[in-house]
């Protein structure tokens, strides 16, 4: 039988890497987590992830950032923002979540079929391109990238959608698609300096 | 000091009660702020002569700072108030003079609020800093050069004579 | 009283009925609400999750759109577009360098935004502009013996809790009462619908739903009355998986401005409530009565 | 001393302070700097300057190099001005040719950059040097004192301090604004961790004060006013009317039988509403003094004037029952002031997730120390409020402490306490016992050990903080329990706890009037709101206003020991100061140069203490230096500049402001 | 043995100075029974020539009066500074700058423009300037340099003795001639006239109440003002407590206020901020509105404070002006 070694090894750290979360506005009273659990005490997700939210912030504190990336925690995070409001020591647990997430995202270290950041993707490209999301599409564009099967399962719900008027058969789009992708530019072409107390690092990554 | 990059000087009057001992706890809690600031202690902010922070000012103070008990909470009952009335129009009077009006700042600060020197130390000198120096002594004597002229002349006139030797203290501010 | 309105894509889509209900509601309390010429995706929630600063440039877009248009406060009807305008503005006024970035964004579409507007939601407006008086004056058929479970969700107390308490928000209770229905106590009612989740991982997304609608019933509540348009498609939407899954648990869930509507005498169509999977038989009869 | 009035001759001493100056500062370049700076004779940088061997230095260097000013470079003049005028003057020299410069608290400390950190030490101590050449002689000024010490509240602090110095000999006023001594303390049913009757340890001392020849004892009053300063001041109390004679009353509690409520039917203060009480009152059996009191809200007689006023009867002859009684006022005279007003118990219903206000079996632990007291309104017996028995329980730690939406600190006492709670519940209720800590905090003696004992009891100790108290359900056995739902941080698990009762630990917080006291004794609060010690090691009974001195949790949370422990020590500066008669006065006093002054009044209403008068005669004012305080706001604003300021002279300050300012 | 010789000379001042020597009256005669007066441009024909071939130290003392403003006045004080003995600052200007120094607060091309173009009283199209040199019909014609900075005479060449006022009184001329002739002279560097503030001599010093307590500021004509009662008394800014007394209150007596042509006492560094500091502390409300309300009453602190000491004050001269080079 093999049994998979629980221990940590410093190599397995990334240094840097709770600093570099910390050092973003929002994140950095993280450095004063006193690992009370009053976050997965309050999380209504909490029940179904692999590690809790109070583990999430002592793994980032700790630089283990594969670990973190790698956790179904931040993607199950709903955004609900019980846990910012609720923490003792005032961090803002929900803003370190979206972090984590676009720097997994950014990184790709996340479940591949794992569907959540995928509807991120897909919602953030359609928002893009479109200006505005259209649901049922965004839907069923998740699934089909994810889990075909699953579409399959859904059509009920798009069915009852369609016949209440719910569904809408075309994308909806702004006027001025080209404007807003101007304004994309500007910010894709704005030197990483620019950035430097608010987003350290990467320009939109996609 | 070399003129490797200008950083302002700015004197602080602190009164003994709250504000310095204030600053005590900003240095007991190891608070960490810009180190610009030169703090001179006296009893009460009431204490603080309109003189001191025009002196200041010409000996090449950027900016002054005072620091006394908050409305009501004097140790000396109203000192505090007395330096807030001195304060308003001075302030005044100043911007007459062509001194911005945030080189000079009154603050109350109480004996627990540490933190508050920190925030209101490195806000003045963020300020300051963004308005430059104001380098009294070097613009007394760049208006005195204008006299350069004549008194290079009486020196060179005067050479040997030992009559009367010019050195001007009043006019060599600096 | 004129407001720019920010209806976001839900209420263009699957959320529908809220804008159908909310605009003539507001419109018989004397509100007008003048929609943003071409605005786009608030940068919700998915978004931000990629990159939140471009998430910021969206939803300045819109505050930008808001200021030229010239109203003195916008109003965002969607809980996620609520918070992510005002988070939007809080991360603009915090941090110089985003507000660089945006002010430049901005520029290419010869728009600025100096962070003067308000965001606000309707309900707010109702209950501290229009004033529940006004609401009562206006009240044709109470809402008698419906037994209302007041349904707030997560991201329009939280974090940024303006207009009401975060713990135990009560302006949809008092609009509730104002309309003739009796509103029953709701421990969950700023707990969290599932959100985004029943759409992609449907257990836990689901539980969150199922737990809300049986403990609403639980407390005898025949129907669920809410503010943000995915809660109501969370709640409404997925009965028959969550009946499989546990146990079943029929209640409706419907918009506050549909509640407003019906008392106030239009009719269920008038509304959009043929748009929901759920209807409210009970509802006629005791609005009748 | 001709060596004084020469010339000046400076030794300047820059103190290393270990590494807490020396680590930021490079202490020999400013000893360097300082060397070449005019009529400075000596420059020396040295390890410890407060040390014995630091001071002996000083004093060996004015003998040797005949030095006739004395500059110390170290750590704040607040913490040890003192110990280098003391070694100034032991060295021979007039004290105040001493100066003081701070560049650790305000220099070492609090920057990061150390050239920029050396380069301030060094304007500083520029400063201090120019400043010191004008340095003159001044002499300690001696003031009497009164022997008398007022004690203000009446908790287990003041009570332990009014008994020391009464016990002294001393005169005491202790006063009290609830009807009877005893505070918190009262309340308790044992004390941790040796599980002592808490009313048969205190019972006895109150009583003792009550009886005490020393002690005036003054409750239902309050110490309003304060005028003076250390040694002499003046205190206004106000006694609030009980409408009973307190000479005449001998605690018979027959009134209260007599009372026309046939039964008690108001909110019980003492039993924090948990029990009822009549109009006519005491309030607990052990209450010092023994005396009724009448309370105005709920008399009908004082409310209506329509009763048939039993009460009065039941006194008969001893008529001790006054319903003209109006609130009256004395004025004291004392030499110190001991300041022992405790603290306010942290209001649950701040936190409302934990549901205190929402939930009725939701409890503070104030309000069980009274359920498991037999003296309380149950007789000690553990019931819910709708009468069953609890057969689980949660106790839930640090509700209002370290938390930064509410308060910061840590309170200290309640990981104790609730751990008392815990073991006097189970032994009341046999119920299955939670507790829920964050860390678990037992630095004193016999905590552990008291700790290891409840491990040994089966409580179920969980490390978390709780997120919320709910009452929905989600399976069978949560319906018609309260739900406690926290994260098991060590387990690893979140959990979802059924409960029948919950026990809020709630935090210690300032009285909710601190400031207003604060004020009335010119004292600081410190960031949360307790008064703040002089020195929070070495000076930690004392405030900055000379005299005042704190005992209890008015300074901030701990418990009876400690409270007890600093109760003595506020005693015992009390005594010092006392015994030794008199008072010496730092000669900052400002005065006047008669043949300056042109008599233009300026001056004469800025002073607060009223010491500037204006002679008739002359023509001029003239400063009572017994009253001058040495603020100077006088000399700031005589528009002649003809006061001076001993100390803080406008030559001294304008030769620091030009110190601070030159560059190297 | 020959009388000891004296002389007079004025720079940037409005003559009121030499009218007071002549106010000495019959007593001048005195002076010139004593003295022989060897330079005195204002009242008889002297040259610069005849000042230049008296030695070096010849003249015993040199009362000069004004300030010091234009090339030709600072060489003339560097003259007479060689020349003489004893070099007396006479008068306000100075002493301290006086009137002129009020000019310390615009720039020479403010004063310029104004005074040449846009003052309403001009009628120059061509916006001509003085020049400081020029050709007329061959000849080569200079004019003294205006400077940018008005200058005490203590700016520009050490001074021996002061008087103060402005005019300086007679009585404190005589005696300090009395005083020079009789070599009863304090130390250097002292102001002749006596270290105490008006307020000591004022006849209206008794009427002076403990507590001003200021709740208004009013300038003097703004007011009907009570002829016996203290100025201040009225909440009117009077500069008696912060000025040097020795005039005998003589526009106290005109029923005007004191606006402090002593300068302040050997105990201050900067007159004007000693009164604003004593006004100040004494005003009644607390309330920071409600300050500058009593505030509003003193629309021109500098104006007010400095009137005759801006050019010797700490700041001395507007800050943000320009260095003259820069100009």
């Amino acid at each position: 039988m093999d049994l998979p070694r629980t221990i940590k090894y410093e190599a397995d750290r990334v240094a840097g890497f709770g600093k570099e979360v910390m050092s973003v506005p929002g994140c950095e009273n993280l450095q004063s987590c006193i690992q009370c659990g009053t976050c997965s005490g309050v999380c209504p997700l909490s029940i179904y992830m692999d590690y809790s939210p109070r583990q999430v912030m002592a793994l980032t504190r700790s630089d283990f950032k594969n670990e973190v990336l790698r956790s179904h925690t931040i993607w199950l995070c709903a955004s609900c923002y019980a846990c910012t409001v609720e923490c003792p020591r005032q961090i803002r647990i929900t803003d370190i979540m979206y972090e984590l997430k676009q720097r997994a995202i950014h990184d790709g270290i996340y479940p591949k079929k794992f569907p959540i950041p995928v509807l991120a993707k897909e919602f953030y490209k359609m928002a893009h391109k479109q200006g505005r999301v259209t649901d049922n599409w965004l839907a069923t564009w998740m699934f089909l990238k994810t889990n075909w099967r699953a579409a399959l399962g859904m059509w009920r719900l798009g069915l009852g959608l369609i016949k209440r008027g719910r569904f809408s058969f075309t994308y909806d789009s702004i006027r001025q698609k080209d404007q807003l992708a101007r304004m994309m530019q500007t910010v894709d072409n704005l030197s990483i300096d620019a950035l430097t107390d608010a987003k350290p690092k990467r320009k939109a990554s996609h | 000091m070399n003129e490797k990059q200008w950083t302002p000087r700015i004197v602080a009057f602190f009164c003994n009660w709250c504000t310095y001992t204030a600053a005590d706890l900003a240095g007991v809690s190891r608070l960490k702020y810009a180190p610009n600031m030169r703090v001179i202690r006296i009893m009460c902010s009431g204490r603080v002569d309109p003189q001191f922070i025009l002196e200041a000012f010409a000996k090449g103070a950027d900016g002054v700072l005072i620091g006394g008990c908050h409305p009501n909470d004097c140790h000396y009952a109203e000192g505090n108030y007395k330096m807030l009335r001195r304060f308003q129009l001075l302030q005044r009077m100043l911007k007459d003079m062509g001194i911005e009006e945030d080189r000079l700042r009154l603050e109350w600060i109480s004996a627990a609020e540490g933190e508050k020197v920190k925030t209101v130390m490195n806000d003045m000198v963020a300020k300051v800093t963004a308005m430059g120096p104001l380098g009294m002594p070097g613009r007394f004597a760049d208006w005195d050069k204008e006299m350069e002229h004549l008194e290079a002349a009486v020196a060179t006139a005067e050479a040997g004579q030992p009559a009367h030797s010019h050195s001007q203290q009043e006019v060599k501010h600096a | 009283m004129k407001y720019s309105y920010f209806p976001g894509c839900s209420l263009k889509g699957t959320g529908r009925s809220y804008e159908e209900s909310l605009l003539p509601v507001f419109k018989a309390l004397g509100v007008e609400m003048e929609e943003l010429d071409d605005w786009n995706c608030c940068g919700a929630t998915a978004y931000m999750a990629v990159d939140e600063v471009k998430a910021c440039v969206m939803a300045s877009r819109n505050l930008a759109l808001a200021e030229r248009l010239g109203h003195a406060e916008l109003l965002a009807p969607c809980s996620a577009c609520y918070l992510v305008l005002n988070k939007t503005k809080h991360y603009l006024h915090d941090s110089a360098s985003v507000r660089g970035v945006v002010g430049q964004a901005l520029q290419q579409a010869d728009l600025s935004y100096s962070g003067n507007v308000p965001v606000r939601h309707p309900l707010d407006v109702l209950i501290n502009e229009v004033g529940l008086d006004e609401v009562k004056k206006r009240v044709r058929h109470p809402l008698k013996g419906l037994k209302v479970a007041p349904y707030y969700g997560c991201q329009i107390v939280r974090p940024y809790a303006t207009f009401d308490d975060q713990y135990n928000p009560t302006t949809l209770d008092r609009l509730v009462e104002a309309l003739g229905g009796s509103v029953v106590r709701f421990p969950l009612k700023t707990r969290c619908c599932g959100g985004s989740l029943t759409g992609t991982l449907p257990e836990p997304g689901l539980l969150c739903s199922y737990i809300i609608l049986k403990e609403a019933l639980a407390r005898g509540a025949n129907v669920i009355a809410t503010l943000c348009p995915l809660c109501q498609f969370n709640l409404d939407g997925y009965h028959d998986k969550i009946t499989r899954k546990w146990d079943p648990v029929r209640i409706p869930t419907v918009y506050f401005s549909q509640l407003m509507g019906l008392a106030f005498g239009l009719s269920e169509k008038e509304m959009g409530l043929h748009r929901h999977f759920i209807e409210m038989p009970a509802l006629a009869a005791s609005a009748a009565a | 001393m001709d060596n004084q009035r020469n010339e000046p001759r400076i030794g300047f001493y820059v103190c290393h302070c270990g590494t807490n100056i020396a680590g930021m500062v490079d202490c020999p370049a400013v000893a360097q700097y300082v060397s070449r700076l005019p009529n400075v004779v000596l420059s020396r940088d040295y390890k410890y300057m407060c040390s014995d061997p630091g001071q002996e230095l000083i004093q060996q260097d004015i003998r040797e190099h005949r030095l006739n000013r004395i500059v110390v470079a170290s750590c704040s003049p607040l913490l040890h001005e003192k110990t280098f005028r003391g070694a100034t003057e032991k060295g021979g020299l007039n004290p105040f040719f001493f100066h003081m410069v701070n560049i650790r608290e305000h220099d070492s400390w609090v920057h990061t950059d150390k050239q920029a950190a050396t380069e301030k030490a060094k304007s500083l101590a520029h400063a201090a040097i120019h400043r010191v050449r004008f340095h003159k002689p001044l002499e300690v000024k001696q003031v009497p004192i009164h022997p008398a010490v007022l004690v203000v509240g009446g908790g287990i602090a003041g009570i332990h301090a009014a008994m020391t110095l009464a016990n002294a000999g001393k005169k005491v006023y202790l006063v009290e604004r609830e009807p009877s001594i005893g505070g918190h303390m009262a309340k308790f049913d044992k004390t941790f961790p040796t599980l002592d009757c808490a009313a048969c340890i205190l019972t006895p001392k109150m009583s003792e004060v009550g009886a005490h020849p020393n002690i005036t004892l003054w409750t239902y009053s309050e110490a309003m006013k304060m005028e003076g300063y250390v040694g002499n001041y003046t205190v206004t109390i106000r006694h609030k009317p009980r409408y009973i004679i307190e000479d005449a009353c001998v605690g018979c509690l027959e009134c209260i039988d007599a009372c026309v409520y046939k039964q008690p039917k108001f909110f019980d203060e003492f039993n924090m509403g948990l029990g009822k009480r009549k109009p006519v009152y005491i309030p607990f059996p052990q209450a010092t003094p023994q005396v009724v009191l009448i309370d105005p809200e709920t008399c009908l007689n004082l409310k209506t004037g329509k009763c048939k006023k039993t009460c009065v009867e039941a006194c008969a002859d001893r008529k001790a029952i006054d319903f003209t009684q109006k609130e009256t006022f004395s004025e004291i005279k004392v030499g110190a002031i001991i300041v022992a007003t405790g603290f306010k118990s942290f209001d649950a219903q701040r936190i409302p997730q934990y549901g205190y206000g929402t939930y009725p079996n939701v409890y503070t632990a104030l309000e069980i120390e009274r359920l498991v007291n037999a003296s309380g309104p149950t007789g000690g017996e553990v019931v819910l409020r709708d009468g069953k028995k609890p057969k689980s329980i949660g106790i839930i730690h640090c509700v209002g402490s370290r938390d930064h939406k509410t308060n910061r600190w840590c309170s200290r006492v309640c990981c104790m306490y609730s751990m008392k709670l815990a073991h006097l519940l189970k032994e009341h209720t046999e119920a299955e016992v939670y507790s829920f800590y964050i860390d678990m905090r037992t630095p004193g003696k016999g905590y552990e050990e008291f700790y290891g004992k409840l491990l040994d009891e089966g409580v179920q100790f969980v490390r978390g903080r709780v997120g919320e108290v709910t009452d929905w359900a989600f399976t069978k056995e949560e319906e018609g329990k309260l739900v406690i739902r926290v994260e098991d941080t060590l387990a690893g698990y979140v959990r979802r706890i059924p409960v029948d009762m919950v026990v809020l630990a709630t935090g210690l917080e300032p009285q909710a009037d601190a400031q207003e006291v604060r004020r009335r004794f010119n004292m600081s609060c410190g960031t949360e709101g307790f008064f703040l010690e002089r020195h929070p090691k070495l000076a930690p009974v004392n405030t900055f206003t000379d005299g005042i001195l704190l005992a209890g949790c008015c300074q901030g949370p701990k418990d009876i020991p400690d409270t007890v422990a600093q109760a003595g020590a506020a005693a015992a500066e009390a005594l010092v100061l006392i015994d030794k008669g008199h008072i010496e006065q730092e000669p900052n006093t400002a005065f006047i140069h008669e043949e300056d002054c042109s008599g233009c009044k300026s001056c004469i209403p800025l002073c607060p203490y009223s010491a500037i008068l204006f002679n008739e005669e002359t023509r001029k004012a003239i400063i009572n230096q017994a009253l001058c305080k040495g603020c100077g706001t006088c000399v700031a604003s005589c528009p002649s500049g003809s006061i001076e300021q001993n100390l803080f002279d406008d030559e001294e300050i304008f030769s620091e402001i030009e110190g601070v300012l030159a560059y190297e | 043995m020959p009388k000891p010789k004296i002389g007079f000379y004025w720079c940037a001042s409005c003559g009121g100075c030499e009218e007071a020597i002549v106010d000495l009256a019959e007593d001048i005669l005195g002076v010139l029974d004593a003295l022989d007066i060897v330079f005195w441009p204002c009242a008889m024909d002297f040259k610069r020539s005849d000042v230049d071939a008296i030695p070096d130290g010849g003249i015993v003392a040199t009362f000069l009066n004004g300030a010091i403003r234009t090339s030709e006045q600072e060489e003339m004080a560097h003259l007479l500074r060689r020349k003489s003995q004893y070099l007396i600052a006479y008068g306000s200007c100075a002493h301290t700058g006086g009137i002129p120094g009020l000019a310390n607060q615009f720039s020479r091309e403010e004063i310029m423009k104004w005074v040449f173009e846009d003052g309403p009283s001009n009628v120059n199209e061509a916006k001509v300037r003085p020049q400081t040199q020029w050709t007329e019909n061959g000849c080569e014609v200079h004019l003294p340099e205006l400077r940018h900075v008005v200058r005490s005479l203590d700016q520009v060449v050490p001074v021996d003795y002061y008087l103060p006022g402005c005019p300086p009184t007679p009585k404190l001329t005589k005696a300090a001639v009395g005083a020079l002739l009789e070599g009863r002279l304090p130390a250097k560097g002292s102001v002749l006239a006596p270290d105490i503030a008006l307020c000591d001599e004022c006849p209206r010093k008794a009427s002076k109440p403990v507590n001003t307590s200021f709740t208004e500021f009013k300038r003097p004509h703004q007011k009907i003002l009570d002829p016996n009662l203290c100025f201040l008394a009225q909440g009117v800014v009077c500069m008696g407590p912060a000025t040097r007394g020795g005039c005998e209150a003589l526009c106290i007596s005109g029923h005007m206020p004191c606006t402090g042509c002593f300068g302040g006492t050997s105990r201050v560094r900067d007159q004007g901020a000693k009164i604003l500091s004593s006004l100040c502390a004494n005003i009644a409300p607390k309330e920071e509105d409600e300050i500058d309300q009593v505030l509003a009453g003193i629309p021109d602190p500098v104006g007010t404070f400095y009137r005759y000491g801006l050019a010797r004050s700490l700041l001395r001269r507007r800050v943000d002006l320009p260095a003259p080079a820069k100009e």
